[in-house]
């Protein structure tokens, strides 16, 4: 189970670092030598658009997390199946 | 075993069922993973022709293919182009994530169907209308889509270039509806795993295939969103004449790229997830061992799908990026091979210590995991930035993205059919053609790759037609190769007249078998074979994790899942 | 408690009970609404890199966006996710049925009229020359309100089916909720929308 | 290792077949290993009658430290190769040297021209030299080139030079190049562009200073000779 644990702790800090060394690179960039034509507005868009778009299901996954978990913590009084008291009542 | 009654809420009751609603209209998880299968089966059919036909044209140019013609350059770009869309979004997908997804899901966490049972079928009527799509746009006038599988702008955004004014977004059209379809799936996945399982699956007793079926599927739903939305923009530009992707109008044609890829790398590993789950449910079976490290595999494979989403940029390496997102993308990129590395050595060790039967099923589990280690390690030379300037769209990327798909959408679908066959069908395959035919598929596919490799290391590009305009990479030798390579194909194909034999004669006449041929654990085989509209008599419930192989002081060397102790 | 609640429970089925505990309707509905936050980022950010490349955004001689008008038609929006809200609340109690009714059919007609107001919106822009093909501009003008128009028809659909059923009483509170969730999205990605689109 | 198949032309092509064989033999050992454990442990634990599989749930850190230590040697070996990744990447695409000459290369469906700068290395001077499908270069000297695209996206590749860089429409893409060997190569393009990819072949002349001065001598004569003629 530990080892578990601080392997996802490592994955985690492997994202976080990688997310973090993507955005350092966006703000120390000076003007790209080899790519754009001198286009630096552009690059810094695909910079941020692609940091986001890498960032956004994460933050999805971690929204639905936590409903999952208000909505376990809401059934959980309830032992048993829930279908007991959803039972047809029209 | 009278027929359980665990009649659906939708649908029609089990009597009386016409052919029509129960083998098409059928919202059974079990029909459905089967139509996907087939269809999926159909069309690596075609896009198995398709590498014959091109093939014959790398190995003997501009000479009449049999059963096809005269190969121009034209139709050889639509086969290429179609050969790697439908070997990925008709084959792989399908087989491995909707067919097998829909087909285990229920019977292994004890659940008489899936939770949207409706939406299922849609999802299959959706892909199935795709297909259809895709097979009616080769037949277009101006012939078949052939900017490459992977469309890049402005080729793929003009008529104009492309000269295929119906090919290309009839292409288009039904790669986003095979979106559709496997969104609908997926979500039905994802939600009846974490909400219909029988009384005692708690999550470290779901076989490992689930788990990675579901994972793959948050990974696509994840990540198509962004290429969805290129796509329609893709279709615009071709349909309505916008310039999304055109520099002369400000569009960007990079931009793409980026939608693209976003979306095409977690892909690998969208497919790559359930097949080295089929993997690990066959190696623990014919093993007789319990999976090595079921955390860590689980850990890594969620490791894996969290990466997948920061090494996309290593297909743009010479596509014009910034460099120094290069080295970000290649950290990433050989990062990604820390988890599936662990996950290899997990399998390899769950062999330690087994008593390992080499029945068909276990050779193909056990060839995927030899054959995508080449596929892996090749794939080092392709993810360090440096050396894929060089290796980028030659060859050698043919060979080692073969060397991970085929054994992801071949061998391991293989190992899936030959292991489940008796489930789906109720009988056995034949052990002697299979064996037959695993040998002739493993040699004749190795003989293919190796010689790409090669010329890829030599300098050959892929898609293109005819090396004849290039006198330093058309070497005697070289030809050589590619005339290995075809002959292996041909080779190759030949042997799935045996596998298709075997499978259409065993599924009448195979030898009958009980619920559980194979000794095994899991939920699926307590159920009927093939188990009846609803699986279970009653509801299972589950009393030990899924993988307890020869555990001490018991008579059996399986203990399944739903008996009790 | 929710057996005195005005709607359904899943229709009763025979043989093998599931025990769910969390709702299923909504739980899929959360994934695909998941999936179409990427679908929107997507265009999003094909939006945000168009942009950077043009020296003048909204480029000469387009037609300015209707920033006022819309502002106030995004409020129509919100109240009408808002009245959708108190309709929830109100299908949960008991004997709440006809409130809910009531407040269902009003958030689908405030749904409803901005669906129309962007469409005279339209009409006007294209009178005067935005059209999908005079500019990136207005390319992108169309295709991300065009396709926020799509999902948001597509969700007043869903409510009047909702609508129907609720009446009918074969509603169930599962799927109530899913489609909420659904007219929700709707709702909730448009300021973000007016904000990149209109205001930027 | 890469130039028993191809040979080596550049500078780049060096630094690249050596991160190549690094690549090769690191991995190339340890894909051996691992091969040689897996099919030891098929043979090994074949099914004999009477012997038992044994039960090992690998969750202890005991067991796990078969997994985990060849874990730590992949990661190990993945930062010596990232390390030789980024130092040859460096050199190779990032920092651009002082050319000797500049060049420009235009792609279009489906041919490929060169602008050679004439007798005094400058662009865009009358004495530039346009050819298509014909590229000439002096050995030991450093190029920087210019990549654009008129149409659709292409790429420039020149095996030999183990160069490769996409050119896409709407930007001009920089990048280098010193060739170490005379000769004559293939260059093609290598992304696909349309019905005629594989008709995009052109042919790079890698001359000695005195063989591409000639070179230059002739074209330019025949230039100024027709412009005179034009005007």
């Amino acid at each position: 189970m530990s080892g578990g644990g601080w392997r996802r702790r490592r994955v985690g800090s492997l994202v976080v670092a990688t997310g973090l060394a993507m955005l350092g690179a966006s703000a120390t960039a000076v003007a790209c030598p080899v790519c754009f034509v001198a286009d630096e507005r552009a690059r810094q868009s695909f910079l941020a658009t692609a940091v986001g778009l890498s960032a956004l299901p994460f933050l999805l996954f971690a929204g639905i997390a936590y409903w999952l978990r208000r909505e376990l913590a809401r059934t959980a009084p309830r032992a048993g199946p829930a279908a007991d008291d959803d039972a047809s009542v029209r | 075993m009278s027929l359980p009654a665990t009649a659906h809420d939708v649908g029609l009751s089990h009597e009386a069922r016409s052919f029509w609603s129960r083998y098409v209209f059928s919202t059974d998880h079990k029909v459905i993973g089967l139509q996907y299968m087939f269809t999926g089966m159909v069309m690596a059919l075609i896009g198995g022709f398709m590498a014959y036909v091109f093939r014959m044209q790398l190995a003997f140019p501009d000479q009449v293919v049999p059963l096809y013609g005269l190969v121009t350059a034209r139709e050889y770009n639509a086969l290429v182009t179609n050969h790697g869309s439908i070997m990925i979004f008709w084959v792989a997908m399908p087989v491995l994530i909707a067919g097998l997804g829909n087909f285990l899901i229920p019977l292994m966490i004890g659940c008489d169907d899936m939770v949207f049972p409706r939406l299922n079928r849609l999802s299959y009527q959706i892909f199935f209308v795709s297909a259809v799509i895709l097979l009616l746009s080769l037949a277009a006038p101006g012939g078949g889509f052939g900017g490459a599988w992977t469309a890049y702008p402005p080729l793929s955004a003009s008529a104009q270039y492309n000269h295929t004014p119906w090919g290309a977004p009839l292409w288009l059209l039904a790669v986003a509806l095979e979106f559709v379809a496997f969104l609908l799936g997926g979500i039905n996945f994802t939600v009846t795993v974490m909400n219909a399982r029988a009384p005692g699956m708690t999550a470290m007793r779901i076989p490992i295939v689930v788990w990675m079926i579901v994972i793959a599927s948050l990974v696509f739903m994840a990540s198509v969103g962004p290429l969805v939305a290129g796509a329609v923009m893709l279709l615009l530009d071709q349909v309505v004449g916008t310039r999304f992707y055109d520099p002369k109008a400000g569009g960007d044609p990079l931009l793409w790229q980026h939608l693209f890829w976003f979306f095409g790398h977690p892909e690998v590993y969208v497919v790559l997830l359930p097949a080295t789950g089929v993997v690990a449910e066959i190696i623990t079976v014919f093993a007789r061992k319990k999976l090595f490290a079921y955390k860590t595999i689980l850990g890594t494979s969620i490791a894996t799908g969290i990466i997948s989403f920061f090494v996309w940029a290593h297909h743009q390496f010479v596509a014009g990026i910034d460099p120094r997102m290069a080295h970000l993308f290649t950290i990433t990129t050989l990062l990604i091979s820390i988890p599936l590395a662990e996950m290899m050595f997990a399998f390899i060790a769950t062999l330690y210590g087994g008593s390992i039967e080499l029945a068909t099923p276990m050779l193909w589990a056990l060839a995927f995991i030899a054959e995508f280690l080449i596929g892996g390690v090749t794939g080092i030379f392709l993810g360090a930035n440096a050396t894929d300037i060089y290796f980028h769209d030659t060859y050698f990327v043919v060979a080692h993205f073969h060397y991970t798909f085929f054994p992801i959408a071949i061998i391991a679908t293989f190992a899936a059919i030959t292991y489940w066959f008796p489930k789906m069908f109720g009988r056995r395959l034949n052990e002697t053609l299979g064996q037959w035919h695993f040998w002739g598929t493993i040699v004749s596919f190795n003989a293919i790759f190796i010689p790409l490799f090669l010329t890829g290391a030599a300098g050959q590009h892929r898609r293109i037609y005819s090396y004849e305009s290039f006198p330093q990479l058309s070497t005697p030798w070289l030809n050589q190769l590619a005339v290995l390579a075809t002959v292996a194909l041909i080779v190759l194909l030949i042997f799935q007249v045996i596998f298709l034999a075997n499978f259409f004669w065993s599924m009448r006449r195979g030898e009958p078998v009980g619920a559980n041929p194979w000794n095994a654990n899991t939920l699926e085989w307590s159920a009927p074979s093939p188990p009846p509209h609803g699986n279970f008599a009653t509801m299972p419930t589950v009393y030990r994790g899924p993988y307890e192989y020869g555990v001490p002081d018991r008579e059996l060397d399986y203990w399944p899942q739903h008996v009790p102790s | 408690m929710r057996s005195s609640a005005v709607l359904t429970a899943a229709p009763a089925r025979s043989g093998i009970a599931r025990a769910p505990r969390i709702r299923t309707a909504v739980l899929g509905m959360l994934i695909f609404v998941g999936a179409e936050v990427m679908f929107f980022a997507g265009l999003v950010s094909a939006f945000v890199i168009a942009r950077s490349h043009a020296l003048g955004w909204p480029p000469p001689g387009q037609p300015r966006l209707p920033i006022a008008a819309t502002a106030l038609n995004t409020l129509v929006l919100l109240a009408s996710g808002g009245v959708l809200l108190s309709a929830g609340r109100a299908a949960a109690t008991a004997f709440g049925r006809r409130r809910a009714l009531r407040r269902l059919t009003a958030a689908v007609t405030l749904g409803a009229l901005f669906v129309a107001i962007q469409g005279v919106e339209w009409a006007r822009l294209l009178a005067f020359g935005l059209t999908m093909r005079s500019s990136q501009y207005g390319s992108f003008f169309y295709l991300i309100v065009g396709v926020h128009a799509a999902h948001a028809v597509a969700a007043i659909a869903a409510l009047l089916h909702a609508r129907t059923r609720l009446a009918l009483g074969t509603l169930s509170a599962d799927a109530f909720a899913a489609v909420r969730v659904l007219w929700y999205f709707v709702v909730g990605v448009w300021p973000a929308l007016y904000v990149v689109v209109y205001l930027a | 290792m890469l130039e028993w198949l191809i040979p080596a032309a550049s500078t780049s092509a060096e630094e690249i077949d050596w991160l190549f064989t690094l690549i090769f033999y690191t991995v190339g050992f340890w894909f051996l290993v691992a091969q040689g454990i897996f099919f030891g442990f098929i043979l090994k634990f074949r099914r004999r009658p009477g012997v038992r599989s044994q039960y090992i749930a690998g969750e202890s850190t005991d067991e796990k430290r078969w997994i985990s230590w060849p874990h730590y040697v992949v990661i190990a070996c993945d930062v010596v190769l990232i390390a030789g990744a980024i130092a040859v990447w460096r050199d190779v695409k990032q920092i651009i040297p002082t050319p000797d000459e500049t060049i420009r290369v235009v792609a279009q469906q489906w041919a490929w021209t060169f602008v050679h700068p004439g007798p005094d290395h400058r662009l865009d001077t009358p004495d530039d030299v346009v050819t298509v499908n014909e590229l000439h270069v002096r050995n030991d000297a450093t190029y920087v080139f210019e990549l654009s695209s008129r149409d659709v996206v292409h790429s420039f590749s020149v095996p030999v030079f183990r160069l490769k860089q996409d050119a896409v429409p709407g930007r001009v893409i920089t990048g280098w190049f010193r060739p170490t060997r005379t000769g004559t190569f293939d260059i093609a393009c290598a992304e696909m562009c349309g019905i005629g990819h594989a008709l995009m072949p052109a042919v790079l002349h890698v001359e000695s200073a005195e063989a591409h001065a000639a070179w230059l001598g002739d074209r330019t004569t025949v230039a100024a000779a027709s412009s005179e003629s034009r005007s």
